[in-house]
């Protein structure tokens, strides 16, 4: 079955949001949901991440099917992707010291999170073509920073609220996400 | 000169590749080794995924071929390592005890509620009916989608007619799924109350599949039965 | 027992209890909530994690000496992914239908934070034993950590143990709790029991304090 | 009720309508007898504090200057009775602590006439000289600020006026010196209005008066006409529909002009001078007098009192002397708010003198204040009642959350802490009673001091 | 004699709390009542439970002191009643139950209690519920069914933890068929039929499945809104964007989508708008903000209704506009008085809002300039002597 692009984007910016329903990037989004503006450059650095490695998986996938070698795809993704990530933030630093300055520190936390190897394995086990990779990227950035950066912007009012002393922390974002996954539920079905 | 007391590195770059190259080494070992240990036993076990799945679609089958149907309209078995030819699509020849052929069964999938349905079912070429269907993976609601498998009513629309128009280039009447309690036709499916969305998938799945596979089988059904099955014990 | 078994036992319980990966550090969060739908599931991924991490810190303490600090980090995830490929391969060969409901989460143990933190906080400078005892120990506590998990949401979401039906015919099961909101609540209420249980025991400490 | 005052045409957006209670409004002004001892503040007004310039022992002459300072933002005081100094030191002040005052005992058989001043002609007067006569006057804003007025007309060098605003709004519940003044001493205030206009240089004059007061307009416009010498359109009267905060200058230049003062400047950036009524009004029976401010009119309300009214009372009255002659005996007073009730401040003894800038005096007795005790305050529930009633365009609702969480740096940079001009409106309509403008007080005075200490 | 001593203001408006949410329970009650007349005993018994149990939940949290506010303030009493309303008359009463539990502890306690809410509690209750039994959520039976006050519908009275009996049997008793149960939203989505205006509006006319009246959840609004005691700008951007979306794509294609009246008036949305949306402690503070937050819910009502898996949407906009509502509040600040750069200008030129005498001069006419510094320039060089 063809998906559109507008489909796989949907999907994976809404109906199967990474976060919310996918349950990929979760310690990211845990642990950097806290403040807005510190959530926003991170959505923007995974989005980019997952470009990346969007474009490195497609890459050595053709290639290693060539050479029979679909054994070594795990190995081969993750270093590659890695040093690809690591090889941009250096061109990044060296070429646009600003935008590595908004989006450098938050690079080597994303480089191996599950989000990011998710968006290459998934691509890979879906079978999906080039644009069709991109778009899925695109989307699932997209829909991870959408996450992030609602719960930002709830923790941040939270902050405000008198929330009882055993429900702060860890276990009140929790909560939370399991609330916005509740709410994201109405978007299943959306993308087909 | 005086010598400044900074070593630039702790550790020479060829002690650093030569350790790397021992790791690596090392690790590509323990890879190919568990790659090669498992390689027979994941073979068979998707071999027998496989065959379970279609054995139970097709109830009568004892043994399975797998061909690809070209877009050109032939049909050529799979031999061990072969690759799909571009366009062509995969599907299962099952054969009785006697060696008669006791069905085809083909994989459809369809966006149900939250995810891809993909189901194996199976076509009977005598009656030209879809005899039933299983599931192969989807992510529907437990409880709800998961009754497609249960529901007695469901069942109940298979067998489905799913005739050849007489210019053998699409099904006569295209399977589609109708509200719970309005099927009239031999080739609609009554839905589940409750899960539509499931049940449609099902017979989206059902449709676009038999809808390009079937023209591409049918004129060549003498093949497949006068290949009395695989030669297998 | 003499003392160093105790301490070994303390280094073991304390990935348990004290460390533990998923309820103290909140580590490995995907995995955790993702397949944790059946106690058997959540199992299996407890298993597969603990032969990761096993093996790799193993691996790590045995090259430690010959691995140069400067790819150091290049060195652990190469050792990872090859351990995970191995052990997707082993789930494979074992049985198809428990890989297809772990889906893309086995490989992802590649990232999964515990293994390289461990690989790179103890393994990196320890002897094989302890290494062995901590890293047995961590994988103890994320193994017990899912089972919290998949043992509530299977049963409540499904009515069954270990695929056992618990209630009888009638049982309405809780569908919310083996779909994604649900993961995230049964963790967030075990977090939330946590900590009132550790709230009352600093309470009564302080009592203690107080009337002594 | 936001509707209607959208199809009425709105003075200025939000602000709120509290109950009016006007009980004085057609009540003549009436003089308050002469208090045996009176207490005069040193510091009355915004800026420098003057010296004394008597001793202890000396005799004075009501209306003869007793402080005086060469600080140009000060103003100089004057004897409101012909007595004797009897001390000059610490003395309750308003606020609560002691401030340094002037105590002069009445001479019990004076006749309590202003003897000191030389009536003067000022009919060809420069700007300059009438900003002399203003400020040996001792005029301060009226109003409330007392802000010394011959600093307020001073036009800064940059500036060019064109506009006299007066300000006749007296939107404060309770309160209506102001009004009286505008029926009774309408000529003086022609005059006052006339002086000013001549020091600022400003070509009009245009009295805001909120629509509950048709008479003062009609007073203000008979005056006009009696005046004669008035170019048309040169001095008019404006009725703006009334609403809390009118008198604030910011708010009545938007009902009668439609324009915001920039944040942060005055109304002369515009153009403007806003004047109080009341100031004026002093100004035009002071100045051809060559007399100093020696009493102001302040209206004596509330549910208290046995005989409100608006009185003339010496500055330096003490307040026990006005509410035992109104008729608000002490013993059930349960609290004296000086000024209105959304801004007044609570008098923290009785024995606290009337000052220059001290328009009314609430006298709360029995159940008045018994809403404190019965409603429960609530955490905000964001009814936005606040937002929708604060006139500075604030967001009092998270205003307050950061308060309660003691954010106040966030309260300062982010959500513009600077611009509350602490006028009630927000703690008037919140229905969680959450003490808002108290909050904002103190987040503004720990923002000052941190600033102080950098 | 002591007196006391307080900060201004000294004197305060006479809402209160408890004020504003007795006037929101009274206001309900009618639509209560209209909602038991349509099914009977079941939607009555079905009322009580879950509003009792959202408040001995409000109960057992405020006295563990977990969160503030007190159960004397009615908005639990809310609470309950506007779950009640948005779940199927015959929902088994346990799991009304188990959804009013949810609605406090999750969606009121967790967070601190009254105000301090980000979610809306009844539709974190309704949330929970539907995803936990979507069957038994999605099980609707005809209005005005004859007998309504003499028994329950079945499915009523399941025993705790049980599943629902199928109500297919008792509905061929009476001679409904199956398809009696769905509602208009249900039915238009799955089966492609339209229900009439007058159905939709009071379904006095038939046993459609439909929800609590509209009409006079409208009416029951107006009032409020009249009284100031909801915020009239959110159901009208509620309204005004899903009317206009559902316009777009009916004029798009009349034949794939409904009317706009449609869209409006069927399942839950005026429910939703008037009295959902509005939660004052979920929504935001800000005038422009409602308005976003308004438009998001209608748009994203539509989108949900239309394309996505679920006939009916409001719950999930609503749910996700609320998580957004502290981001549109963020971006919508008020501009401060005298702080707008446009504002000035753009005052001008539309004229005072109060007219303006003829000889007013303005501000460029006089030529005047904004001092850069204050009065300290123009000080008297000498102090003048008297
Ligand atoms: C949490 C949840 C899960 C659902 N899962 C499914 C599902 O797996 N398959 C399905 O067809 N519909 C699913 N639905 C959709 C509803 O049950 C939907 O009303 C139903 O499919 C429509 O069928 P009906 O017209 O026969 O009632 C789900 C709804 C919810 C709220
Ligand atoms: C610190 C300070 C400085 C002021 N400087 C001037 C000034 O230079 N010129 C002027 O006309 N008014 C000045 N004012 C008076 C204000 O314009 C205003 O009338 C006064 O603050 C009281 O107004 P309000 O009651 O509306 O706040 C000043 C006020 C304060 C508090
Ligand atoms: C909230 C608020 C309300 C005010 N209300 C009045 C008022 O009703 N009448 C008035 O004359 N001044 C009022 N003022 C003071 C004016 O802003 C301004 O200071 C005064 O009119 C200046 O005149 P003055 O210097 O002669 O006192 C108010 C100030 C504020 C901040
Ligand atoms: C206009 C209005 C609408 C309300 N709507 C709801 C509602 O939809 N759900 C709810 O749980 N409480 C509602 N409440 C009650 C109350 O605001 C709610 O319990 C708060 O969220 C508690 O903090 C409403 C109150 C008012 C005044
Ligand atoms: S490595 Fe992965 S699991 Fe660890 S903190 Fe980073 S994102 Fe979380
Ligand atoms: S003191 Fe009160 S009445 Fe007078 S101007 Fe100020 S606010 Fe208005
Ligand atoms: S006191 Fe301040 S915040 Fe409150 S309404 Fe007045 S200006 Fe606004
Ligand atoms: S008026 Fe009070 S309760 Fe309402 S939003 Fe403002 S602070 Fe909150
Ligand atoms: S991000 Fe930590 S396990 Fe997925």
């Amino acid at each position: 079955m063809h998906e559109s692009a507008a489909q796989i984007f949907i999907n994976a910016f809404l109906a199967n949001n990474f976060v919310l329903a996918m349950f990929l990037g979760l310690c990211p989004f845990i642990g950097v949901s806290g403040k807005l503006e510190t959530a926003v450059p991170m959505g923007v650095a995974s989005t980019f991440v997952m470009l990346v490695a969007s474009l490195c998986a497609f890459g050595i996938n053709i290639l290693l099917a060539h050479l029979g070698l679909e054994f070594l795809r795990l190995i081969a993704y993750i270093v590659i992707i890695a040093s690809t990530v690591q090889l941009v933030e250096m061109v990044l630093k060296k070429y646009s010291p600003s935008l590595f300055r908004a989006l450098g520190i938050y690079l080597p936390l994303i480089t191996t999170n599950c989000a990011v190897l998710g968006v290459a394995l998934f691509q890979t086990a879906r079978e999906y073509d080039f644009v069709q990779s991109i778009t899925f990227a695109v989307g699932a950035g997209a829909g991870f920073t959408l996450a992030l950066v609602l719960m930002a912007s709830v923790r941040e009012r939270l902050q405000l609220s008198d929330v009882p002393a055993v429900a702060q922390g860890t276990a009140l974002s929790l909560m939370l996400a399991g609330i916005l996954s509740l709410a994201f539920m109405g978007f299943a079905g959306l993308g087909g | 000169m005086i010598d400044v007391a900074i070593p630039p590195q702790t550790t020479s770059p060829v002690a650093m590749i030569r350790t790397l190259g021992l790791v690596a080494a090392l690790c590509g070992f323990i890879i190919v080794a568990a790659y090669q240990g498992t390689f027979d036993a994941v073979q068979e076990n998707k071999r027998i995924a496989v065959e379970r799945a279609v054995f139970k679609v097709i109830p009568t089958a004892k043994a399975i071929v797998e061909y690809f149907a070209a877009p050109s309209g032939s049909v050529t078995k799979v031999g061990a390592g072969d690759t799909a030819p571009v366009g062509s699509i995969k599907f299962y020849a099952a054969y009785d005890a006697s060696g008669k052929l006791a069905g085809i069964a083909a994989e459809g999938v369809a966006k149900g509620y939250s995810d891809n349905v993909r189901i194996l079912f199976a076509y009977d070429p005598g009656s030209a009916a879809i005899t039933g269907f299983g599931l192969v993976a989807m992510r529907e609601t437990p409880g709800i989608g998961d009754k497609i498998l249960v529901d007695k009513d469901f069942l109940a629309n298979f067998p489905l007619e799913a005739k050849l128009a007489d210019d053998l280039k699409q099904l006569a009447h295209a399977i589609v799924t109708v509200k719970h309690g309005s099927k009239t036709q031999a080739w609609e499916i009554d839905a589940i109350t409750g899960a539509t969305i499931t049940s449609r998938a099902v017979g989206r799945a059902i449709n676009d599949a038999a809808q390009m596979l079937l023209p591409r089988i049918v004129p060549n059904l003498t093949q497949l039965k006068e290949n009395n099955g695989p030669p297998r014990s | 027992m003499n003392a160093s078994t105790t301490e070994r036992w303390d280094e073991f319980m304390e990935g348990i209890w004290r460390q533990n990966p998923l309820f103290v550090m909140v580590l490995g969060l995907c995995p955790a909530l993702a397949v944790t739908v059946s106690a058997v599931n959540a199992l299996s991924m407890g298993l597969a994690t603990t032969f990761v991490l096993t093996c790799s810190c193993v691996l790590v303490s045995l090259l430690r000496k010959l691995i140069p600090k400067e790819v150091r980090i290049a060195t652990y995830i190469v050792i990872i992914a090859t351990f995970v490929t191995v052990v997707d391969y082993l789930i494979q060969a074992i049985s198809l239908a428990l890989y297809d409901a772990l889906g893309a989460f086995i490989q992802l143990i590649v990232v999964n934070c515990i293994i390289l933190g461990r690989a790179e906080a103890h393994a990196s400078k320890n002897p094989l034993l302890p290494t062995l005892i901590n890293a047995l120990g961590m994988s103890a506590g994320f193994t017990l950590g899912l089972f919290a998990l998949g043992a509530v949401r299977e049963i409540l979401g499904a009515g069954t143990f270990f695929g056992i039906a618990l209630f009888g015919a009638d049982f309405q099961p809780w569908v919310v709790m083996v779909l994604p909101p649900g993961g995230f609540f049964v963790l967030g209420a075990w977090l939330l029991i946590f900590a009132a249980i550790a709230r009352r025991r600093q309470k009564k400490l302080a009592e203690n304090i107080q009337n002594a | 009720m936001k509707l209607l005052s959208y199809f009425r045409g709105e003075a200025f957006q939000r602000g709120v309508h509290p109950p009016s209670c006007k009980l004085t409004a057609s009540t003549r002004i009436r003089r308050l007898p002469f208090a045996s001892k009176v207490t005069v503040p040193l510091s009355q007004h915004i800026g420098k504090t003057p010296r004394p310039i008597v001793q202890v022992g000396q005799e004075v002459v009501r209306g003869e200057p007793i402080a005086r300072s060469d600080e140009w933002l000060s103003v100089p005081h004057h004897a409101p009775v012909t007595g004797v100094v009897e001390f000059i030191g610490l003395r309750p002040g308003v606020r609560g602590p002691w401030v340094e005052s002037i105590v002069i005992r009445a001479h019990p058989g004076a006749s309590q006439e202003d003897l000191w001043g030389r009536p003067r002609d000022l009919s060809d007067a420069t700007g300059g000289d009438i900003l002399q006569a203003i400020w040996d006057a001792g005029m301060v804003g009226l109003g409330g600020a007392a802000f010394p007025t011959h600093a307020k007309l001073t036009v800064p060098k940059q500036a060019h006026v064109h506009t006299l605003v007066v300000n006749g709004c007296e939107c404060e519940p309770y309160l209506t010196c102001d009004h009286r003044v505008m029926v009774e001493q309408a000529d003086d205030l022609i005059t006052g209005i006339r002086y000013a206009m001549r020091a600022t240089g400003a070509v009009r004059a245009i009295v805001g008066i909120e629509d509950n007061k048709p008479d003062a307009a009609v007073a203000i416009r008979a005056a006009i006409v009696r005046c004669g010498r008035i170019p048309e359109g040169e001095i008019y009267a404006e009725l703006v529909p009334t609403k809390y905060p009118q008198g604030s200058e910011k708010m009545l230049v938007m009902a009668l002009f439609g324009v915001e003062i920039p944040a942060g400047d005055l109304p002369v950036s515009l153009g403007m001078v806003v004047n109080n009524v009341g100031t004026l009004a002093a100004l035009g029976k002071l100045l051809p007098a060559g007399r100093g401010l020696t009493e102001r009119i302040v209206t004596v309300t509330g549910p208290g009192v046995a005989k409100p009214g608006d009185y003339i009372v010496p500055l330096g009255t003490p307040l026990r002397f006005v509410l035992d002659y109104a008729g608000a005996p002490g013993v059930a007073t349960r609290q004296v708010i000086l000024g209105g009730p959304m801004m007044g401040q609570a008098a923290a003894s009785l024995d606290v003198p009337i000052t220059k800038g001290m328009s009314g005096v609430l006298v709360m007795q029995g159940d008045a204040l018994d809403w404190r005790g019965n409603q429960k305050t609530y955490p905000c529930i964001k009814c936005a009642e606040c937002v929708e009633s604060c006139p500075m365009g604030l967001n009092p609702a998270q205003l307050g959350m950061l308060a309660a969480k003691r954010e106040y740096d966030l309260m300062g940079s982010d959500y513009h802490l600077g611009e509350c001009f602490e006028c009630g409106c927000c703690s008037y309509v919140c229905p969680s009673n959450i003490p808002l403008v108290q909050q904002f007080r103190i987040a503004k005075q720990i923002l000052r001091e941190k600033a102080l200490s950098k | 004699m002591s007196i006391e001593i307080s900060s201004a203001p000294h004197i305060k408006g006479t809402r209160s709390v408890e004020q504003i949410m007795r006037h929101v329970v009274w206001s309900l009650l009618p639509v209560c009542a209209f909602f038991i007349f349509q099914y009977g005993l079941s939607a009555l018994l079905s009322l009580m439970v879950v509003t009792v149990s959202c408040l001995l939940t409000e109960r057992f949290f405020v006295r563990q002191g977990g969160q503030s506010g007190d159960i004397g303030d009615f908005s639990a009493i809310i609470t309950g009643l506007l779950l009640a309303l948005s779940l199927p008359p015959g929902f088994p009463l346990w799991m009304g139950a188990v959804a009013g539990i949810v609605a406090i502890a999750l969606g009121k306690a967790l967070f601190g209690g009254i105000g301090f809410n980000v979610f809306n509690p009844a539709l974190i209750g309704r949330a929970f519920v539907q995803a936990a039994f979507p069957q038994a959520i999605a099980t609707y039976t005809p209005s005005f069914m004859p007998g309504r006050f003499a028994e329950y519908i079945p499915s009523s009275l399941t025993l705790p933890l049980m599943q629902p009996v199928s109500v297919v049997e008792w509905l061929k008793d009476r001679q409904f068929d199956a398809l009696a149960g769905a509602t208009p939203l249900a039915k238009w989505k799955f089966e492609g039929v339209m229900a009439n205006a007058d159905e939709l509006l009071t379904s006095l006319s038939g046993h459609m499945a439909v929800g609590p009246s509209p009409v006079l959840i409208l009416l029951c609004g107006a009032y409020l809104a009249f009284r100031r005691f909801l915020d009239w700008r959110i159901p009208a951007a509620i309204l005004g964007s899903a009317g206009l979306t559902a316009w777009i794509l009916y004029g798009f294609d009349p034949l794939r989508f409904p009317n706009p009246f449609f869209m409006l008036f069927s399942g839950g949305l005026i429910l939703g708008a008037v009295y959902m949306a509005t939660d004052m402690a979920t929504s935001p503070v800000t005038p422009k903000g409602m308005w976003v937050y308004g438009a998001l819910i209608g748009l994203l009502t539509v989108i949900i209704r239309y394309y996505s898996g679920l006939p009916e949407g409001v719950m999930y906009a609503i749910l996700i506009a609320n998580a957004a509502a502290p981001l549109i509040e963020k971006i919508t600040q008020p501009t401060p008085f005298g702080k707008g750069v446009l504002s000035n200008l753009g005052r001008q030129k539309k004229g005072a809002s109060y007219p303006l005498h003829s000889g007013y001069i303005s501000r460029e006419d006089a030529g005047a300039v904004t001092p850069k510094k204050r009065f300290m320039f123009n000080k008297p060089k000498h102090p003048p002597k008297e």
